[in-house]
């Protein structure tokens, strides 16, 4: 029982550092699958988590900052449209730049405003969003089992992670069951066809990259102003690139992008618990390989050392009409 | 905020120094170059700011002062300053002792401080402070707090100076109820550790989820995530370094004070007025170096009766009574 | 044989009561930059007819289509349909005037299901579950109607080559084609996959639909058109009912009457057999075969020109003798030894003195962005002529360059000039320069003039023909046949990856070739 | 479609256009600035006399200098063989394991000769380091921009390990190896300098600085002058063709990500050799990524290289400067920079291209050849 509990504490920890993943993940993947390879999803949610604070700590409104961020890396978003499909640049190079100037850029202007060596003043309560605890957790949460499972991992989290839980079914249905999916998907392996198809490339491309955009400013909203209280520089530590890794890990498909994001919190979740535990038998892990799982990880798949992964054909290749 | 309750032990620490300013005021450019975490950490950088802006409001002289992002900025930063004729200069943290142990022999005739490490070196002064024995007083209070007779603490990066926080906790909580139960966890291995209110606020909720009601931070900026958490939970945090009362009133139930402030003042105010001198300071209990704090946002929280047992802990301590054992003597905790 | 028609012209006088032709394409004009690959064309193309286009590779028939399918706005000329004026800007206005085209190159999306790839562009509403049961039903339909069955859930990318175009027809007619294009459609068939199409194409003439049918194989021409058109460098030439012309016409017009550049050419005298080739299978990239059990000898002091339509398996069955592309089949013997499978890479094959003139020297023959000195020694940059020691010696790199274009008369004469910015006739002259002035034993040669200006195709069939003088053995693919009259001592013809004869320069003429090019076997016809 | 462009005249094309580019990154960058509300201009002043005024601001500077040479070099050697390698940071980070491993366990060599051991294994580890992404991409066809990535936080979690769990001496409470021995160490210019009677300033520029102008003269005599070189350029700008010269595209791909690992182990000769003396955490500070900025602005030449990587480095010691001085300036004032270098020289290197030609064509009455 207490194993048990043990696992719902680690995996309901695995879930709160796992919801920027899953947003995050989520915009690479509408990104990607229209063609446009976007590993600029770091500095976006850099971007995103200091709009949001930024706005949240002038008006005092959660809401505000959540519409703040998600503009400003729609903004972020469209100057790697704007690279990648209009001046047909190398999108890696695009998204190097966009990622260093989002990780100078909040940091200067954080610093420039409040003094506080790029940090935001702490938020209070109303510009946040705070954990929502649902109907009977209390009660039925006493019931074994089920009920802590009820209490612990479904009820007592924010507004941004169940929109984010709500977001890959979401996504599933658009990338499967629209017309927009469809040719989002099919201009992301053969641009060509769709072309000929009498669809505009570019306005599928534009689309994927300003949905991107929101997405992932979501997922920035969600490090300042739910999971932190402020915005402190580099604050999303690499967790644009380990969405990046979980999308290459769940090849480009909304399910196993969550089942991916929810794996690599976990191992984030079990890695902090393990600090300094001696575990029977084995001794203590050191934390660093746990860390390094994710990368490691998506290294041996790209490899083809266990499946392969193999990206939507066009993405990163500019669409130029050929003769 | 400064000094808040502690007025009297600050007063009595450099009263002398204060009355005696006038006769050996010299021309001083007094600096301070702060850890990684963020001059704001609402913590221990901090506190050494309110100590500076204190010093600069007494004496009327200014200071400088820089915060550093990277670790490998620290030479260069420090050389800048001393180059630049500043004297004292105050380093704080104990990431700075390599660096400062080249530079100091570089510039003899400057005066440097460090807190929290020993760098023996002729124009050094190294702070040291007897975190063990705060940490103790907190404990006794979580202890007599504590409901669920289960605590926790949760450190910053895996070291023997945040351990020594932490079997200071442990034997103040041990000392009140033998049984009670102490979860400790560090946040991590490297300096990432002082900056991450993330994974701070998530051990500090496991250690809820296990039946924790009190959870005592020493992880400098990562520790606001510990008290957001506790705040959050309707549990209670207890802060560290500064007076950390206020960041979420009635849910903080009070702070070890590590007066970082009162050295830095008074460090400044010896250089000053001519007392300034190296070698090592060990301030504890009894030095008015530590304590516990009480104050308007922590009143509600922080019953007589715990402040009582405190107290009277913390008179034992300085009378001898009670030995609190250092973790960084020998790397081990005795509870 | 019966004299070409003016372009445009109907020889069937057209009654007044009938309807207007499906297409009309007047004073059709495009360029690319220099490229001029319309020149005002007409096209006629009546309702519930097949309609062929013939043509050589690069004679413009892909951009007429490219035009009517709004793919490209022509410069001039204008398109009609059913009688009306039309403006076609987009593929979208193509499609709504009731066009449909099937690319040579597939246009599917692989990974997708066949009712996706059909539903793509047309799926009937914002959601795709009621759309997806309409074309559902319509896949049904149609599939009833006119033999075309194909599962509507599989994925495209595992079908066969030949359900896989299937698709593509399946696609326009979903959207309601009433003219379908279908650009070089056999290319990439097997024989009888190309029959059902053939089939599938006659039953859909049958139901009033007008058919493109884009080919350089004359046989299909002659089995499944109705009428012909022939284009040639860009021109409309001639449009033949197709019962009324026979193959030899057809490659006439195809081939036109050009000025054949006659080279002072002695009588060969071929000696030992240099290279010989046993049975030669050889898969392209898409792992289709395309050098079908090919022999051949090829003797010193010869040259052996490989003629074909473009994608008869030549350009692989070049590489493959390079060692570019491996071989799934046959050996390759140099002076009636076996080439060891180790040496069977560029690098190997040139140390033992064989030299290859690519193709393609933009892709392949020169690095565009290098100094024209440093293309000039791609393939032999590690000979010790560059620099003995550690590092080139870029004086020697420089003279050998300045060596070469001075002995092919490469203008500018600028070694350090840039690839790129010589003319195409300078560029290949610098290819052949530098695979032949290191005197290789064996030349593989292809497409030597290809985009080449007249004055260098006369330098460069001279030294072609130098070098056979010369005892050299000489290997020419070419897809010009006044190229391969011009230079060969010996013909063979490739036609889907076979031999389908071999001919004495003097024993044969463009209507012999054209009909062993056209696939119609000597020994059947 | 668009009309074909005129090709632009040469000079117009290795000058002008990459000029402009560079100039909007730093027209923005003042933009930015103004709007922190802080004077551009003075701002430029500070930078400069901070990083040229005197001899210990050009000592810095050379410092910096040195580090950005060795990455920037890094990077434009896959750029030449079309690789983009981005884990110059995690190559360099492993290279300094290198340096330390040779320089605290292989002290028993005579002299000077463990320092020259000891840059070799950094170039060797960093080197190492970035052959597996180079073999992946070679032979398993993963994507080396992907795999260096991840690559750098495997470095960074590795070295973590290390240096908290292993190499740490023990009591001490920072993550960092014991000092090397001084014969460890890559001399500094004010210790050599000394003797000879010439005050330099104590700064930490050193002799890695020399040896990073060798290793552009080597870089540029490999590409230029060298077989190897050829082959990597051709394999750069097709591979196709490479193949038809019977050059292997995935030895080259191999052997070049090699070569770039060795360079990045520069950056740990000149931080951990030349300053540092030991073996700290995250010690190459995001210098692997300027790399990219240097390379692109440099256009992936040694001469370009070695300028940008001084303009970087009067960037980096000015704009320390200038954080000093104007503390809303902050240090990020330079990743800004460099992030703008990269998104206008790299990203949106065409963007002015129309425009200019379409100016030089009206200016000039001849067509440019």
């Amino acid at each position: 029982m207490e194993l048990f509990d043990t696992f719902i504490q680690i995996f309901g920890s695995g879930i709160r550092l796992g919801v920027p993943l899953i947003l995050a993940c989520l915009a690479g993947l509408w990104s990607e699958r229209s063609g446009v390879v976007d590993i600029g999803l770091e500095g976006k949610m850099l971007t995103g988590a200091f709009a949001g604070a930024a706005f949240a700590t002038f008006t005092g409104s959660a809401w505000i900052g959540l519409l703040a961020g998600v503009t400003a890396t729609v903004v972020a978003s469209l100057i790697h449209g704007y690279a990648s499909i209009d001046q047909r640049a190398n999108q890696i190079v695009s998204g190097t730049a966009i990622n260093m100037v989002a990780d100078g850029l909040t940091a200067l202007i954080g610093n420039a405003i409040w003094s506080q060596g790029g940090r935001t003043p702490q938020l209070s309560d109303t510009a946040l969003f705070n954990a929502i605890t649902l109907p009977f957790a209390e009660s039925f949460g006493a019931v074994p089992i089920v009920g802590s499972i009820y209490r612990h991992l479904i009820s007592g989290h924010d507004i941004v992670t169940y929109a984010a839980f709500a977001l890959v079914p979401l996504t599933y249905w658009a990338l499967y069951s629209t017309r927009f999916g469809l040719r989002l998907r099919a201009v992301g392996e053969n641009p060509a066809a769709v072309d000929t198809a009498g669809i505009s490339v570019r306005g599928l491309r534009y689309s994927a990259v300003i949905i991107c955009g929101v997405l992932v400013g979501l997922s920035g909203v969600y490090l300042s102003l739910a999971q932190a209280a402020f915005f402190q520089p580099h604050m999303s530590a690499g967790k644009g690139f380990i969405a990046l890794a979980a999308l290459v890990f769940a090849k480009w498909r909304p399910w196993p992008a969550l089942a991916t994001c929810l794996l690599f919190g976990f191992l984030d979740a079990l890695a902090t618990r393990l600090q300094g535990v001696e575990l029977p038998a084995i001794g203590a892990i050191p934390v660093q390989a746990i860390q390094s799982l994710p990368y490691i990880l998506t290294v041996v798949l790209l490899a083809g050392f266990i499946g392969k992964a193999i990206p939507p054909r066009a993405s990163g290749i500019p669409y130029v009409k050929e003769r | 905020m400064f000094g808040r309750n502690s007025n009297i032990m600050t007063t009595a620490l450099f009263a002398g120094g204060l009355f005696t300013s006038a006769a050996y005021a010299a021309d001083i450019k007094p600096a301070i170059i702060y850890d990684l975490g963020h001059k704001f950490d609402a913590s221990f950088n901090e506190g050494v700011f309110h100590g500076a802006e204190k010093f600069k409001k007494d004496s009327g002289v200014d200071y400088r002062d820089l915060e550093i992002q990277n670790d490998a900025e620290r030479e260069q930063d420090l050389r800048k300053f001393a180059k630049a004729g500043y004297s004292p200069i105050m380093t704080v943290g104990f990431s700075w002792a390599t660096a400062l142990g080249k530079v100091a022999d570089e510039f003899p005739n400057t005066k440097f401080a460090i807190i929290d490490a020993d760098v023996d070196k002729p124009n050094v002064q190294s702070i040291k402070f007897k975190e063990q024995e705060g940490s103790f007083l907190v404990g006794v209070i979580a202890a007599k707090t504590s409901k669920t007779g289960k605590v926790g603490f949760v450190g910053g990066m895996d070291i023997p100076l945040i351990s020594a926080f932490g079997c200071g906790y442990a034997q103040g909580v041990k000392y009140v109820n033998d049984k009670d139960e102490v979860f400790a966890n560090m946040t991590g291995t490297d300096f990432h550790a002082w900056t991450d209110p993330v994974k701070g606020g998530e051990l500090a909720k496991s250690q809820m989820d296990r039946g924790a009601d009190i959870v005592y931070a020493a992880a400098g900026a990562t520790g606001q995530g510990v008290l957001k958490a506790a705040a959050d939970a309707g549990k209670l945090g207890i802060g560290v370094d500064s007076d950390q009362d206020n960041l979420f009133p009635g849910k903080v139930l009070t702070s070890m004070l590590k007066h970082v402030d009162v050295a830095t003042y008074k460090s400044f105010m010896d250089a000053k007025n001519g007392t300034w001198k190296p070698g090592l300071l060990l301030l504890g209990l009894k030095e008015g170096g530590v304590d516990y704090a009480t104050d308007e946002w922590n009143k509600s929280v922080l019953t007589p009766e715990a402040k009582a047992a405190a107290d009277a802990a913390k008179a034992d301590i300085i009378s001898g009574k009670i030995q609190v054992h250092d973790f960084r003597t020998d790397n081990k905790c005795p509870v | 044989m019966a004299a070409p028609v003016a372009a445009g012209e109907d020889r069937v006088t057209t009654d007044a009561g009938r309807a207007p032709p499906a297409i009309e394409l007047i004073g059709i004009d495009k360029s690319f930059g220099p490229v001029h690959a319309n020149k005002n064309v007409n096209l006629r193309v009546e309702r519930g007819v097949i309609h062929g286009i013939v043509g050589e590779n690069g004679a413009g028939k892909s951009t007429l289509m490219s035009i009517l399918y709004g793919f490209y706005e022509a410069d001039a000329g204008e398109i009609r349909i059913n009688g009306e004026p039309v403006r076609i800007r987009s593929s979208k206005e193509a499609i709504s005037h009731g066009i449909g085209m099937v690319h040579q190159h597939f246009m599917l999306v692989y990974p997708l299901s066949v009712l996706d790839n059909v539903m793509l562009g047309a799926e009937g509403g914002p959601l795709l579950a009621n759309g997806a049961n309409a074309i559902r039903r319509r896949l049904a339909e149609l599939g009833k109607e006119y033999g075309l069955e194909v599962d509507p859930d599989a994925i495209v990318g595992e079908l066969s080559v030949g359900l896989q175009q299937r698709v593509e027809i399946l696609k326009a007619l979903v959207r309601g084609a009433e003219i379908l294009v279908l650009d070089e459609p056999t290319a990439v068939l097997t024989p009888a996959e190309a029959d059902q199409l053939f089939e599938m194409l006659r039953v859909l003439k049958s139901e009033n639909k007008t058919i493109i049918f884009i080919t350089h194989k004359l046989r299909e021409i002659m089995s499944l058109t109705d009428r012909v058109s022939v284009m040639r460098r860009g021109e409309m030439v001639a449009t033949f009912d197709t019962a009324r012309t026979s193959p030899p016409e057809l490659a006439d017009a195809m081939v036109g009457r050009k000025v054949i550049l006659k080279i002072d050419k002695s009588e060969a005298h071929p000696g030992r057999v240099a290279l010989e080739v046993r049975n030669l299978v050889v898969r392209d990239d898409r792992d289709v075969v395309r050098v079908n059990g090919v022999s051949f000898v090829l003797r010193e002091g010869e040259i052996l020109g490989v003629a074909g339509v473009a994608g008869n398996g030549q350009s692989e069955l070049l590489e493959a003798l390079a060692g570019i592309r491996p071989l799934s089949a046959g050996e390759i013997l140099v002076d009636g030894e076996p080439l060891p499978p180790a040496e069977h890479n560029p690098h190997a094959e040139r140390l033992i003195g064989i030299g290859h003139v690519p193709e393609d020297r933009h892709r392949v023959g020169l690095v565009m962005p290098f100094e024209a000195c440093e293309s000039a020694m791609l393939g032999f940059h590690y000979e010790t002529v560059y620099g003995r020691g550690l590092l080139y010696d870029r004086k020697a790199i420089i003279d050998d360059a300045e060596h070469k274009m001075e002995a092919f008369d490469v203008r500018p004469r600028a070694p350090l000039l840039k690839t790129a910015n010589f003319s195409g006739g300078n560029q290949q002259k610098l290819v052949l320069a530098r695979e032949i002035e290191r005197n290789p034993k064996i030349m593989l040669v292809g497409q030597p003039t290809r985009g080449v200006d007249i004055g260098a195709i006369e330098f460069i069939h001279k030294r072609i023909v130098a070098q056979r003088d010369a005892g050299k053995a000489l290997l020419l693919v070419s897809v010009e046949l006044d190229e391969i009259f011009a230079l060969s001592d010996r013909i063979i013809v490739l036609c889907g990856g076979r031999i389908t004869g071999e001919r004495r320069a003097e024993d044969t003429n463009a209507q012999d070739l054209g009909l062993l090019m056209a696939g119609v076997d000597e020994r059947a016809a | 479609m668009s009309s074909p462009l005129k090709p632009l005249p040469a000079w117009a094309d290795v000058a002008l256009i990459p000029l402009i580019n560079v100039a909007a990154a730093f027209v923005i960058s003042g933009f930015v600035v103004l709007a922190i509300g802080e004077n551009p201009l003075e701002a430029v002043q500070i930078l400069i006399t901070g990083a040229l005024g005197d001899l210990e601001g050009i000592g810095f500077t050379l410092y910096y200098a040195t580090s950005f040479i060795f990455t920037g070099l890094a990077v434009a050697i896959c750029f030449h063989a079309g690789l983009f390698n981005i884990g110059v940071e995690g190559q360099a980070y492993i290279a300094g394991l290198g340096a330390a491993l040779a320089a605290l366990y292989l002290g028993f060599l005579p002299g000077y000769s463990l320092v020259v051991v000891a840059i070799a294994a950094a170039a060797l580890f960093g080197a190492a380091f970035a052959a597996i992404p180079g073999y992946l991409q070679a032979k398993r066809d993963s994507h080396i921009v992907i795999t260096t990535i991840m690559f750098n936080y495997i470095a960074s979690a590795l070295m973590g390990y290390l240096l908290v769990d292993v190499l740490r001496v023990p009591g001490q409470m920072n993550a960092e190896t014991p000092g090397f021995s001084k014969y460890a160490a890559v001399p500094q210019f004010h210790e050599l300098l000394a003797p000879l009677g010439i005050q330099w300033p104590v700064t930490p520029f050193n002799l890695s600085f020399l040896l990073a102008l060798a290793a552009a003269l080597a870089v540029w005599l490999l590409i230029w002058r060298t077989r190897l070189g050829y082959e990597v350029r051709t394999v750069g700008a097709n591979a196709t063709a490479a193949i038809y010269g019977g050059i292997s595209p995935s030895r080259i791909t191999i052997i070049t990500t090699l070569l770039s690992g060795a360079l990045a182990g520069g950056l740990a000769v000149n931080v951990i050799l030349g300053q540092e003396h030991r073996l700290i955490l995250e010690f190459t500070g995001g210098f692997g990524f300027v790399g990219i900025a240097v390379a692109l602005m440099g256009r992936a030449h040694p001469v370009g290289i070695i300028l940008a990587a001084i303009l970087f480095g009067v960037l980096y010691q000015g704009g320390d400067e200038l954080a000093f001085d104007k503390p809303k300036i902050s240090r990020d004032m330079i990743v800004v920079i460099q992030g703008l270098v990269v998104l206008f020289a790299g990203a949106l290197e065409h963007m002015f291209r129309r425009p200019v030609s379409v100016l030089l064509a009206r200016r000039t009455t001849q067509p440019p050849i």
